[in-house]
């Protein structure tokens, strides 16, 4: 199971929690896949409401960890501040840091992220930074102070699954020993468990399960899926070939023509 | 009275302070962060935090975020 | 879960029983897997051997169901008479029919496939055809009698999972109701979560546990995988879209540039 | 004397059917079926299976298979 | 340059002449594209119409030798008398054997094909198989006296390339010596130059050109794209690699920090 | 044509001149490619040597532009110095931009790239930025003086072609006036006709010519399958379909069964 | 009079064979392929292809394909 | 005599300038760039380019690249 910043996480699937069909989905999909950490975010109240108060008790039930977002943040002081806000109200120096630079694919802009990223890390936050597949800008967050990196599989809410796989396994072999995350983009299962077979630590998503058509389910069977993919890292998969190989051992076939 | 905009909306405001303002507007529980012309607020700084006029307060609590 | 020739069967993995490094090995990835059917095959036996009784007796201890093959056989007549044998031994009246057509591939002769299982139909057996992703064989196997396809994805033992998925989506689309299970060439547990993503009902494998490095845990993967890969069928997945959608709603944002 | 081939083997055997020739090679379990010249012969058809010179005997049992 | 039954092309690009906008843009097409085979069909005539008569006439002032198809042919039968009537009208013996399964994928039925190319090659026909990329039937074909093999890229109009690589070099690499076309499914000319980089020896195609917004100026392309394939195939290209290589020289750099 | 900075070219394929096996053999590629502007480089010259002076002929002999890199900066220093150097020995202010960030990969530093890139674009350099697929990146080059993008296609001399194509169709679509050259990663023709029907101006590439069995005639095949590419992206080519669509048209087949 | 199918069109003919017929019919250029109940008729077979009630003719010639 | 660096290797020189370095180590044609010190020299100021102890001295031609 991953670990992030020296904690244990108990489940590598890291879920989103927006934009499910009700309240009580969402509790039953974090409960019934045992989700351990769930993404959150702020946003405005207003006198008398009582709506963030809500969730948050919904939170305490679950008994879960949150990693807050900055999700929506275009520039380093947006979400510089979101982060410090969040922190005292989720109670966490946990941060997914988000600097996003285009509102169609919504990627990381890589300048603002590694400018925010070192603001937050001197600031005593432990920063999980959204961010591309670049192996150079994952270097520079890493030379910065985060301990965790999350490059994306492809556009947010897309489900287009994994656009660059090589890329991303170049991550993998360029930074063994930190954990990372595939964050945005997972559309199935079988996405996520390609992801943990290329030996990424743990997925983030939301999308893929909060708008299937039973995210009680689709959570379950990620669960399943990325555990099943961490599963097949360790264990040693085959090698592709070309040729094929017969599986039955053809010595002491019986003879009948 | 202070005219200043709490979430982006214009209000008027006795309120001196940032903490005096939250009570004024009616905040009921604590589960909220500020922030003033963009920066944060501490809790703790809510009530030496003074307002101004056009000030902009921000007051945001949780929610689903993915 | 699959049901073939209207018996339930409790795991959608169908696991090759062949290649594994000890019989020991072969019986904890059966148990711990939780497989309920198993491929075996015939060999010739030497007066005074035991050896088929032992394997025989590992069956009976399992209580799993069997699916005897007709593996290397490259003849009609090799693989009926194969059946024959098979039928008696193991008392069953499955069979997995396989006719080859080439060394190098071990794909499906399909002319011969096609003349044996409408023989062994017509003699009363239930046959769980290998073919390749050709519709119009598959039509043909179905109307003499198969009530199963088992069209591969890649060569036998390639690892190269699934090589055509258009005309697995094809043969899925035109037989709705037809159980069909990808038999052949899968690697990676991923592989499987995408078979049954796209409907297929189960998956049938063997290399990619038996020689993997850890044989237990990585049959227990490919259950893990496959449950997911099917419970994501069933939860009507999201559609890919090129456009990033946010996640975290924009509405209510704190505004603090 | 018949000379015929058991499992691709030459050999040579005073057995005038299949079941008898099973007994004369020593199979003492019975999880196994039987071809005379590549056609299946039933376990209760053995006995009338009669041997003849040159004939090919195949007798397989369970084994792993993929 | 190929050569099909002992006759040497000019062009490796075979085109279809259906679907065009009028009969100027597919002569256009047909010259400017330099293009040496083209595929043809029979249809109905009525007494009194010279259809058939001013079609003859311009294939006669292309001077481009003909293909004819069994298009839409879905049983020996017909695909055999389709032929006999093709070679008499067309005056060659040459034939583009379509024996179709489905409706839907418009795929070879490979049991009939087989029979057809049988019937057709004792009776002197030279016979182009239109086929899939299944080996063994491939294998067939050849014992029956097909000299080329036309396996297709995807199903016919679909634009989607070449679905199933590896079967396509599978058959490349069995049969080093055959002639073998891509028929089907190319939709853009990187298809084509694809096709002919694997070691194919032309590629026939129609809709991608006929259907194009500019189908003169396709055609062209085509002629070019497969050019360029087949000289790249010829060239030894370089393989593909996981780790970058400086192509500026390392040595002598000058010390500029 | 591509034009750069208001230069038109003659050729859309931009050709490195490194690693060939002779001198000859680059100039003959180069002629019978009909190449209009390769990429030059400089490095250390000792006192009493010509080789400069010699290479220096051979470019005013072919009358080709020349676009001279920064190949192996790693620091914005180096590549600034560089681009002066280039600049006055050959008498262009043209240069390929080069701040690589990682050995292995040989990818762009994008923080180096930008910085050095606003430098070399206010001291009056035509800069052609060797980029990653990144739009936020892309923006920023663009807005400190930009006219050109050359985004890889994979890692400098890998030969694996488009890795991120999804990534690429987004940098096009985002920016339909920007001239865009893939640069670096193309194996075979048929990588740069793809490029270029993406909509690509111009496919920069080195490698796969030099280090092939036959440069010469692997630089007249990438010339044809860029003109190809190119051809078909302005005629318009068919969208792929999952159906099939009869070419031949099935009104008045005869009736033969 | 016979009754039969010219292209898949009912017809009456006094033409007595295949080559008759296409005369009838007012088919002016031999750029034409027949075929009689699914089974082609050569070109010089054509005048001894008699013709019955209810055969079904087949004419064809060149046409763009695929 | 300055002792510098020409192109990374140590080399002694009576010349006092960028211009007469060049000359003095035999560069016959000026197809050539240079840089001092990491710092690009214009060849019109190669002469104002005074050397000093442990410069470094980078000079450059074209070569092929890619």
């Amino acid at each position: 199971m991953p670990e992030f910043y020296n904690e244990h996480v108990q489940n590598a699937l890291l879920l989103g929690t927006a934009r499910y069909p009700s309240p009580t989905i969402l509790e039953d999909a974090i409960r019934s896949a045992e989700v351990d950490v769930i993404t959150v975010s702020l946003r405005r109240e207003s006198g008398g409401s009582n709506a963030g108060q809500h969730f948050w008790e919904m939170i305490k039930r679950l008994g879960v960890r949150v990693l807050p977002n900055t999700a929506s943040c275009y520039s380093v002081k947006e979400a510089v501040t979101t982060a410090q806000m969040a922190r005292e109200v989720f109670e966490t120096d946990w941060v997914k840091l988000e600097v996003i630079g285009n509102p169609d694919t919504l990627q990381p802009d890589v300048f603002g992220l590694v400018e925010a990223a070192r603001i937050l890390c001197a600031d005593g936050f432990r920063v999980f930074p959204y961010t591309t597949e670049d192996l150079v800008v994952a270097d520079r967050l890493l030379q910065i102070g985060c301990e965790v990196l999350m490059p994306w599989g492809s556009p947010i809410g897309s489900g287009q699954g994994i656009n660059n796989e090589f890329a991303l396994r170049t991550l993998r072999s360029h930074f063994p020993d930190v954990p990372l995350v595939v964050d945005a983009g997972i559309g199935r299962p079988s996405h996520a468990a390609q992801a943990m077979e290329m030996g990424f630590d743990a997925v983030l998503l939301n999308t893929a399960v909060a708008r299937a058509g039973d995210p009680v389910s689709m959570a379950k069977a990620f669960t399943e899926a990325i555990s099943a993919g961490r599963s097949a890292f360790l264990a040693n998969p085959i090698e592709q070939n070309d040729m094929a190989e017969p599986s039955t051992p053809v010595l002491g076939k019986a003879f009948l023509s | 009275m202070i005219d200043l905009y709490l979430n982006g909306e214009a209000i008027s405001t006795d309120a001196e302070n940032l903490a005096a303002l939250l009570q004024d507007c009616g905040y009921e529980h604590d589960r909220l962060a500020t922030a003033l012309n963009g920066i944060f607020v501490h809790r703790e700084s809510r009530t030496s935090a003074r307002l101004s006029p056009g000030d902009r307060v921000e007051v945001v609590s949780p929610i689903e975020g993915g």
